[in-house]
């Protein structure tokens, strides 16, 4: 499929999100309520059938949180980018993607760990690295003057 | 009938699998001659590294103990662990110029991991890796090393 | 008086005559049980020893290195240097071991593997115990070394120690029979139990030629049995180092180890001796039915070289076998054994009854 | 000389490895650091006893290995006698052994020879 | 009164036991928290994060330059192919194209690095099976791909040898010969670890139909690499979105659909055989020609996102770098295929027996510094 194309075949099938062309893939901007269920459409739709996902970072913008997966089809071999924003820096909350892939699991136990992102209805929601004292160090305003030296 | 057959057969080509496997080591067993065994401390003398491999990294200095760093620091702004500090002294020249030349060149071998984009950036080639790899020392301070030598100077031409 | 080395009853004979010739028969038994004591003592340190330096040595000739070369000629006293190092280490006290049991399993498997040694045969008359059930004596007391496994790795407080220790256990039950199995079949073949009478059967052909099919294949499991029982590699679960660290003795330090690892070297030696008495004719030489000169020739190497010589051939096929299989896991060792070995050993003594009874034997 | 025999290798055997580790308790060090005595389970303190009732599936073994060890008890004195007794002790051999290998069968059949 | 019956017996115990941070068959400090029955396992839960080194956040304080040091040090076993996925993202975010002749370096040194990997791979995966000397068959081997990166990168396994645009400095003039020579020296001895392990009939008992993953659990999971290939997951990066030189050669991807252990293992060895072919077309053909592009000394990827994935030895890395103009990355997330495949150990080994969780775990072929990052 041409980029332009499946840009067109994305765009109808979530109509609720912000969708943009990209300079590599299609990009998709949901609101943190959506996720699952345009991540689920993205999924299941048999002309696009995004089953594969590749990658799920935990990003920090500075003013707010976000996440973005990159889904990818094994029939058809292209690439989608699916990003949220989470405004809310205190106690952000996303819906977990686990029962659609459930390899997202570790990745979604990572972005917590490391960005303090909580995943509704993820099945084992613990820290993965690090112990949970720690603060949540990807996050652009995190301090540690032992450990993180700036020349 | 068929699953006694069966049975046989595995127990053949289980033994046969097992003997093809014994017949390599084997076989290695004896040709000793195959053996790839360094005697390392032994062989010292005759031990030779690639020209290329990075060992630490030295400044070279000519006989007349010049060196050609001119202390501008670009060492220290690539190195992505903070291994190189330049430390810069100014020098008044014969026609009463203020130059920056080379105090000190601290290279802390501890935290160096061998990326080479010190070698690599220097604009005046001025360091190099050498071939030693006996870094192990008892004492870790030992690892801080001066890459200049004391007394040594800007090699003439080098700019 | 002649002494041969051909022959050492009558040394020993003499011995014992021209002691109790000089002191009260009480004292002489004592100073004859001293001097077997001894020499028993330094002839198991020696193989202990010298099985170590060879099995480090042919497992690096397999894998392409070198092995030990740097303490004395070709690291001849590389174990020597290793032991004396084993002795000056801490013997680490385990928190919550069970002490007595802890201490205890080392004598245990030392104790059995001397048992074991002192009843084999190494050449005519040069054999300490020579009992008219020898075979049935070495099979309990060979068995006797699992008990110490066993109390090893309860002891140890340690979840690895106590699988290694639960995995031995199945082994030994399992393969226990493997082992008595194939040695009825020599009985069968043989007609007796006592070891120097069945080397002395073979005077004119070992059993393994002589039995031929069925005495093959129960050499063949008895090798691979053995091998099991002493928990060397490829069924070494008992330690199995990638997947309990090192099972039954992971709390063992210093020369309480040791005391295991020289445990293994001598079962090792042990059941090499078996087989080489039970299958390949002790002591016996190779000779060739015709051949006169070369019988000749192979009557002059004195028979304890014969069995040493047997017994080191059979021990560098066990560690062949290490060197070269993966582990197996253990519902596939105890398949091995109920699902193959103990069905073929049951027939396989069936037919070598009705070859003896037939006298196809040769 | 034979049951003296037998007495002597094992007090050689005990006092061998009786007086090496004694030697050995006494030049060797003793460390205090109480880790150093934990039991060793990959540098993670041992959770919950390790003398926990265990199941380890090789119960059915050991009936088996019981069965079939008393077998090869009875074995060995016909393999001693066989040449003398001859055919007759053969065949009720045979009859024991089918018997036994029909328990064999059974087990195998029923699957009890594969570990759970 | 109702009494609640405690229930006490063998179906309530379950002993746990610690494999790792310091075990034999963990490869590195993955802690694996196994829950036992006999010794059959219930449940399996990595613990990671032993070191855990925070990769991704350093990255946000150097330059791209300064980054490719640091992925060495994730996969150190694919040390070229992730320094090659940075540069990748670097170079098409600023839109360079490299010379034709760094893009055949860096194919032939990749494949290197598969093969070497996978040597090792087998290797070990020997002796976490019990077979002693297949490690020392396989680092014999391997040995001499060290030596050639030596020769022309300097390092043997850190080899830091791609920058953006290009490479760190040209091949040794001895390069090709070498090459070809381990070439024609492996493929006299690969027979060997066939004869040694694949053959083996202990081998083969012991890994045939253990830990499956079907191709919908392999798709599901994201699995990728031979780990996914032997689900029959076509997941070929360089079959599928060809990079460097990979557009250039034939080759086979190498699939298979048992999903097993063996499959897992007879993936990567196959691989090797693949990836000698590849090396074969590419060695003697290497362009002449600068073996860097023109690079400023401080670069600056324009404000954008950039998601490259490289396949290393152990499945698909992704490099996602999000630029804000500066010459620091906003926010670098290495995607790495280990910390996927780690993912549904529990699922694959729950059920099986010590032994083969062992197995399993070597088929994975885990580099726990990838996992931790």
């Amino acid at each position: 499929m041409e980029k332009s194309q499946l840009y067109a075949a994305i765009t109808a099938i979530v109509p609720e999100a912000v969708t943009a062309e990209g300079k590599q893939f299609p990009e998709v901007t949901v609101t943190p309520g959506n996720v699952r269920s345009v991540m689920g459409r993205l999924k299941e739709e048999p002309s696009l059938s995004f089953d594969i996902l590749v990658c799920l970072t935990g990003m920090d913008y500075g003013t707010d949180l976000g996440v973005v997966y990159h889904l990818r089809s094994y029939t058809f071999n292209h690439m989608v980018v699916v990003k949220t924003r989470i405004p809310d820096r205190e106690n952000p909350a996303i819906d977990s993607v686990c029962s659609i892939f459930p390899g997202a699991e570790f990745h979604e136990r990572e972005v917590y760990d490391l960005l303090g992102i909580k995943f509704n209805d993820h099945p084992d929601l613990r820290r993965l690295f690090l112990e949970s004292t720690w603060g949540y160090p990807l996050r652009k305003d995190y301090k540690d003057d032992v450990n993180i030296v700036l020349k | 009938m068929k699953s006694v057959i069966e049975y046989f057969k595995g127990i053949y080509n289980g033994i046969k699998s097992l003997l093809v496997g014994m017949s390599v080591t084997g076989g290695y067993f004896i040709k000793p001659g195959t053996t790839l065994t360094q005697q390392y401390p032994d062989n010292r003398d005759t031990l030779v590294m690639f020209e290329r491999f990075k060992g630490e990294v030295v400044m070279p200095h000519n006989e007349k103990n010049e060196h050609k760093c001119t202390g501008c620091g670009i060492c220290e702004i690539n190195c992505p662990n903070g291994t190189i500090e330049v430390i810069s002294a100014t020098e008044v020249t014969e026609e009463g110029k203020k130059k920056r030349i080379i105090d000190k060149h601290i290279y802390h071998l501890g935290m160096c991991t061998f990326c080479g984009l010190c070698v690599k950036t220097c604009p005046s080639q001025a360091l190099a890796f050498s071939q030693e790899f006996e870094h192990a020392v008892f004492d870790r301070t030992k690892l801080t090393k001066v890459l200049n030598q004391p007394g040594s100077k800007l090699m003439k031409g080098v700019e | 008086m002649e002494f041969s080395i051909y022959d050492f009853s009558s040394f020993t004979a003499w011995i014992d005559q021209s002691l109790r010739a000089s002191m009260s028969p009480g004292l002489a038994v004592a100073i004859e049980m001293l001097i077997i004591g001894v020499v028993i003592l330094i002839f198991y340190a020696i193989v202990g020893l010298f099985l170590v330096y060879a099995e480090r040595k042919v497992c690096a000739l397999m894998q392409n290195r070198l092995g030990p070369n740097r303490v004395g000629p070709g690291g001849i006293f590389q174990t020597i240097a290793d032991l004396v190092k084993l002795l000056f280490v801490e013997l680490v006290p385990i928190k919550n071991a069970d002490k007595i049991l802890f201490s205890l399993a080392p004598y245990i498997v030392i104790i059995a593997s001397f048992m074991a040694m002192g009843a084999l045969p190494f050449a005519k008359g040069l054999h300490a115990i020579d009992l008219n059930i020898g075979v049935f004596y070495l099979m309990a007391v060979s068995s006797m070394g699992v008990v110490g496994v066993l109390l090893a790795g309860w002891a140890s407080n340690n979840k690895y120690s106590l699988i290694g220790a639960m995995r031995s256990g199945a082994q030994i039950v399992s393969y226990e029979l493997s082992v008595g199995m194939s040695l009825v079949t020599i009985v069968v073949l043989a007609g007796t139990m006592q070891l120097s009478e069945i080397v002395q059967a073979q005077q004119y052909g070992w059993f393994i030629f002589r039995g031929h099919i069925p005495a093959l294949i129960a050499f063949v499991i008895f090798i691979v049995a053995s091998t099991a029982e002493t928990n060397r590699g490829p069924f070494d679960l008992a330690e199995a180092e990638s997947e309990l660290t090192a099972g039954f003795h992971t709390e063992y330090s210093g020369i309480r180890f040791a005391f295991f690892f020289l445990a293994e070297y001598i079962n090792m030696f042990i059941v090499a001796a078996i087989a080489t008495t039970v299958f390949f004719g002790g002591w016996m030489p190779f000779n060739v039915y015709g051949w006169e000169g070369f019988n000749k020739v192979m009557n002059l190497i004195p028979p304890f070289i014969w069995f040493l010589g047997k017994t080191g051939a059979l021990i560098f096929l066990i560690m062949w076998f290490k060197w070269t299989f993966p582990r197996l896991r253990i519902d596939q060792l105890l398949t091995l054994e109920w699902k193959y070995f103990l069905p073929i050993n049951i027939i396989n003594v069936l037919i070598m009854a009705l070859i003896v009874l037939l006298g196809w034997h040769w | 000389m034979t049951n003296q025999a037998l007495i002597l290798f094992f007090l050689v055997g005990l006092i061998f490895v009786g007086v090496v580790i004694l030697f050995s308790g006494l030049v060797a060090p003793r460390s205090t650091s109480p880790q150093k005595f934990d039991p060793y389970e990959c540098g993670i303190p041992t959770k919950g006893t390790t003398w926990l009732q265990f199941n380890v599936g090789y119960y059915l073994f050991a009936i088996l290995f019981l069965i079939f060890d008393a077998e090869i008890v009875f074995l060995f004195p016909w393999a001693v006698v066989m040449k003398e007794v001859g055919m007759v002790a053969f065949i009720e051999i045979v009859v024991f052994i089918l018997i036994l290998g029909l328990g064999l069968a059974y087990a195998w059949k029923k699957h009890a020879l594969t570990w759970e | 009164m109702e009494v609640k019956e405690k229930k006490v017996g063998l179906e309530n115990e379950e002993y746990i036991i610690n494999m790792g941070p310091q075990h034999p068959s963990t490869h590195g400090v993955l802690r694996l928290v196994v829950a036992l029955k006999g010794e059959i396992v219930q449940r399996v839960e990595p613990h990671i994060g032993y070191i855990h080194r925070g990769i991704e956040k350093m990255c946000e304080n150097l330059t791209y330059q300064q980054i490719i040091h640091l992925t060495d040090r994730m996969d150190y076993l694919s040390a070229h192919i992730n320094n090659e996925a940075v540069c990748l993202a670097v170079e098409n975010a600023l839109e360079i194209e490299v010379p034709e002749r760094v893009k055949y370096i860096r194919t032939i040194m990749s494949e290197l690095t598969r093969i070497q990997s996978h040597q090792l791979f087998w290797a070990t995966f020997g002796m976490d099976l019990g077979g002693l000397t297949c490690f020392f068959y396989g680092l014999r081997d391997r040995e001499k791909i060290l030596d050639i990166f030596e020769e022309s990168c300097g390092g043997r396994m850190i080899v830091s040898y791609n920058t953006p645009g290009g490479l760190m400095n040209d091949i040794h003039p001895n390069f090709q010969n070498r090459v070809k020579e381990f070439l024609k020296y492996f493929r006299g001895v690969i027979h060997e670890y066939d004869d040694l392990l694949t053959g083996n009939v202990i081998f083969q008992e012991r890994s045939k139909g253990m830990g499956v993953m079907t191709l919908e659990q392999a798709i599901a999971w994201g699995l990728t690499g031979p780990t996914g290939r032997a689900s029959g997951f076509s997941c070929d990066i360089r079959k599928h979105n060809p990079y460097s030189a990979y557009d250039k050669v034939t080759f086979r991807e190498i699939l298979y659909t048992e999903g097993d252990v063996f499959h897992r293992y007879l993936a990567r060895m196959e691989e090797m055989r693949e990836s000698m072919n590849i090396i074969d077309q590419l060695i003697d053909n290497i362009p002449e020609g600068p073996y860097t592009a023109k690079m400023k000394p401080v670069i600056k990827l324009p404000e954008g996102e950039y998601f490259q994935s490289v396949e290393t030895a152990r499945g698909e890395l992704g490099v996602y770098i999000v630029s804000d103009g500066n010459k620091n990355p906003f926010r670098v997330k290495f995607r790495s295929p280990n910390f996927v495949n780690l993912a549904p150990l529990n699922l694959m080994a729950s059920g099986s027996k010590i032994a083969d969780l062992v197995a399993i775990g070597g088929s994975l072929d885990l580099i726990i510094p990838d996992i931790d990052r």
